[in-house]
């Protein structure tokens, strides 16, 4: 037995304060934890950093939000759907100080607050300008007189945000098929709080039927959440695609602040929950669409 | 299997498609390729060589997916209808990155960077002088970081040669080329470097001893002298008469077009 | 569930069951626990205080399988027998290690030593005076090396009570105990530390500013002169009169016997 | 596409050199290349340096034929079997040179060695005479001013030895859910050649159905193998269990120089491959039983 990490989407928000570094899963258009980020931004969150691998459309909603000033992160970028304006402006305005590393430094950063270590040396980023604007690198010499390294500071972000495909409610995550990005791999791992949706809250039983593809303990896990389609509108395989339709919509929004407001009102901070955003966005018919990715 | 030995050099292609098959032909059997995002160029080009002349390079969709079956080059280059039927899903974190660093696999990596140098500098972070307050935010190095300083033979991609794409001095590094020329990179501990950069217009590769960025070909119908207007630095002045990059051909645009992007999806990074 | 809260003390019970109530009561709810090979007096004190007083107990049977759910113990505490049904199997390079380093996970170790010195320092590695060609090469400290610098709290077994295997000074330090007693570990910038011994004569513990050993009770019959007898080193003579551990009661007994190890495996480390 | 990477165990063997370092998966009695380390003690290798976390019996039956002069790791042990008895006896002769090393340490040293490090640090170890012992270890002050590390030399090993479930003709390495020791998930990174015998090859598409358990991509394979019971006597789950008879026959020929010859004729030197020495230990009767040991 293990004790019971249920929670709702406001209450597990609510492990969230003012300040906090907070680490998101995300890659470009995939598996964020957006039921989680609209939520922070409903609630009024202020003055986040944002811990993430390449930040997508969660970066810019939060930018969009002037919820986050800080983010540390290899890229930011939506892919085919372009750069994240909100968050590009707000950079370029002094408004969010952003920590640029590459993948294997930003590996090494949460690795070493995941295993309390006080640093874990990378090769990347020697001979880049990136070391230079970073106190959190540092070029170290190899004690054993070989090559040198660059030292990459523990990271240990306050919160950690994932979205995952099943879990039961002692918060043991189970994960289906697909591409495991550094999200899962470290972050939890590295932070102080772990707060997860999953597409379905599951017995157990389902669980131990593979427990090769439990990625998470339970004792690493804060507070449990269902959210179906919790990573909408980026994608979550096997089980959907991401949304062209709102990600256009989004974009285009994002061009004037009229619009962007628009937006956020209707499908952000508007929704009086996950189940009205869901309707907001096209409700079942759009599901099922998302759905049918593999025949898209 | 497509008689791609016998074909003959096609007179409708298009310059993706020749950049394509440049590209293409870096890569041999027994070599590991990788792609990141938006990268449908160098992906590609993966998918022509397989096809063509390399069938046992090992392909890693999008970093992921290994051996993937792909119906055809998707809206993405880093969601899972790219990596459909992978024989392995490589995790991230303790895997992918473990292969790139170890130096035997992934030797070759393409890059696309919004401005690159006389050395082989490429930048992905930030226009203007300061880092901190930059006249324009660039989406990041991401993986170029890493590719960059640990021995990888570097391809850049550029669709749009222009002089604000290859400029004198980037205003930032973000993937370390050959820094600033000569034995620069060497003393700095770093093995392999940029190889070759195949733009819109030529392709160029860097001197051995100056690693200055040179014309190695140009494309048909390019003068010398378009290249060097369409760059922020001079060129060294050809010794003699400077190549013409071969054209893709007959079997190759057939595949590009009907088996491998029939979408076009190649076509979004020419847009000027 | 058994009726453990009210169950009176035992009058039958042995030894190693003696053990085993007093290693569960290190544990509540809340705690991680995991084992590694031959650790009978371990796997059944964590299973104990699973069954009565700490149900949200956290164990990771062999550190590879999350909540098993085996049949009773088996001969082996590292095979699949032992985490038959787990909820999660842990991968050891990168997951066990880096839940056993965090700091947050895991904090109490059950550590069996071939040798353990007045300061709680272990050895599992070389008897004799050369490293290299010693007079017994012993197992191999496997993950005590780890767990004794990285802030656990150490629970010691021993179910050999001797002047052989309490020694005054280890041949070789391969578990970071309180190194020359006093201030010396914390110097040497570890937390944690050894908080307990349970041998088959009594229970010791630390004294809190010198480090050393010192009897904290007595099991029952047994008298601090046969303690002092087969302890390799001078125990602090008692202040006063020692406390007698607690022996373990009706229910318990029955929950080892019936239950948790009908095959006694346990007795397999009570040789000699 | 890929190469095809289908050998022979003897071909296989031959691809270790006298001299080699050879990292070997086990643990304690589970998962260990058995039909290949048989082949190189047939095989007649010398002066082979084994790495192992936790080695068994096949470095107790390495150090009999006299075929290693190092080890590096973490513990040798049978478990329940009770200590490698001439493994043992080697090393207090010297003829054995030990570098042993707690577990992080030698997956630190693994772990730089795989990813082109000079080294990786870990705090565990600090206190320990292991340090001292050992030129491969050294203490390294935090650049940051947090605490001191160990800084572990980066390993790499000349081949590693590593026994499967499923592989495909092209080496491609498929697990059925199981323990994953860290010998699956270094060794063959870490490894200049890596070679895998598996319970049975399979076609490609088996692996393609389950994505998430191929471990080892075929390119990091040279040479892949069909040995079904291949880790015997030692435990393969889900497949077998360790075989006790054998564990228990061997460490009672271990007592007398001229029982343990008897026994590796009979079982190692003698059985002129691996289908004949699963028939001496016992053929059919024997693997049906072990199979069963879900019901033990």
């Amino acid at each position: 037995m293990s004790a019971e990490k249920l929670s709702t989407l406001e209450a597990a928000a609510a492990l969230v304060r003012d300040g906090d570094t907070v680490a998101i899963q995300n890659m470009a258009t995939q598996a964020a934890p957006m039921a989680l980020v609209r939520e922070l931004i409903r609630q009024g969150r202020q003055d986040l950093g944002v811990v993430c691998l390449v930040g997508g459309i969660p970066v810019d909603w939060l930018a969009a939000a002037g919820a986050m000033t800080r983010l540390t992160g290899a890229a930011v970028s939506m892919e085919q759907f372009g750069l994240c304006q909100r968050y590009r402006k707000a950079v370029e305005a002094g408004a969010i100080r952003v920590e640029e590393l590459s993948e294997t430094a930003l590996n090494a950063r949460l690795g070493a607050g995941a295993r309390n270590l006080p640093f874990l040396p990378t090769r990347g980023l020697i001979g880049t300008d990136l070391i230079d604007v970073n106190d959190n690198l540092v070029m170290l010499e190899d004690p054993f007189g070989g090559p040198s390294v660059v030292a990459c500071k523990a990271l240990v972000p306050d919160v950690a945000l994932v979205h995952a495909h099943k879990a039961d409610r002692f918060g043991n995550i189970g994960c289906e098929p697909t591409a495991l990005w550094p999200d899962l791999g470290i972050m939890p791992k590295a932070a102080t709080t772990v707060i997860v949706t999953a597409e379905e809250i599951v017995d157990s039983e389902v669980l131990r039927a593979n427990p090769d593809r439990t990625v998470l303990p339970g004792f690493m896990v804060d507070a449990v959440v269902e959210a179906p389609f919790g990573a909408h509108p980026t994608s979550f395989y096997p089980r959907y695609g991401y949304d062209t339709a709102l990600h256009m919509e989004w974009i285009g929004a994002a061009r004037d602040d009229e619009a962007m407001d628009r937006f956020m009102a209707n499908y952000v901070t508007g929704p009086a929950g996950h189940a009205a955003y869901l309707e907001a966005v096209g409700g079942a018919e759009r599901q099922t669409a998302l759905k049918a990715w593999e025949q898209a | 299997m497509s008689d791609w030995r016998n074909s003959t050099p096609a007179d409708d292609w298009t310059i993706d498609e020749l950049m394509i098959a440049r590209l293409a032909a870096c890569f041999a059997d027994g070599d590991q390729a990788c792609n990141g995002m938006a990268s449908f160029v160098p992906v590609s080009a993966f998918w022509l060589a397989r096809l063509t002349h390399a069938p046992d390079l090992v392909w890693l969709a999008g970093a992921v997916g290994l051996e993937p079956r792909p119906d055809r080059v998707p809206a993405s280059t880093l969601e899972a209808p790219l990596w459909r039927d992978s024989i392995m899903y490589v995790e991230q974190y303790g895997d992918f990155w473990t292969f790139a660093l170890n130096g035997r696999w992934l030797t070759k990596f393409c890059v696309g960077a919004a401005q690159l140098d006389r050395y082989g500098n490429g930048n992905n972070s930030v226009i203007g002088a300061d880092y901190h307050t930059p006249r324009v935010r660039l989406p990041g190095t991401a993986g170029l970081g890493d590719m960059g300083s640990i021995g990888k033979a570097l391809y850049y991609w550029n669709p749009n040669h222009n002089p604000r794409s290859l400029v004198e001095q980037v205003d930032f590094i973000s993937c370390a080329g050959y820094l600033g020329g000569g034995a620069e990179r060497v003393e700095a501990g770093l093995e392999g470097g940029p190889e070759l950069v195949v733009t819109n217009l030529c392709v160029l590769d860097f001197h051995p001893y100056t690693r200055h960025m040179q014309v190695a070909s140009l494309h048909p119908g390019v003068t010398f002298e378009q290249v060097q207007e369409a760059t922020g630095f001079e060129l060294p002045a050809p010794a003699g008469p400077i190549p013409a990059t071969a054209v893709p051909t007959v079997e190759q645009v057939r595949l590009i077009r009907e088996v491998i992007d029939p979408d076009n999806m190649r076509r979004r990074e020419f847009g000027g």
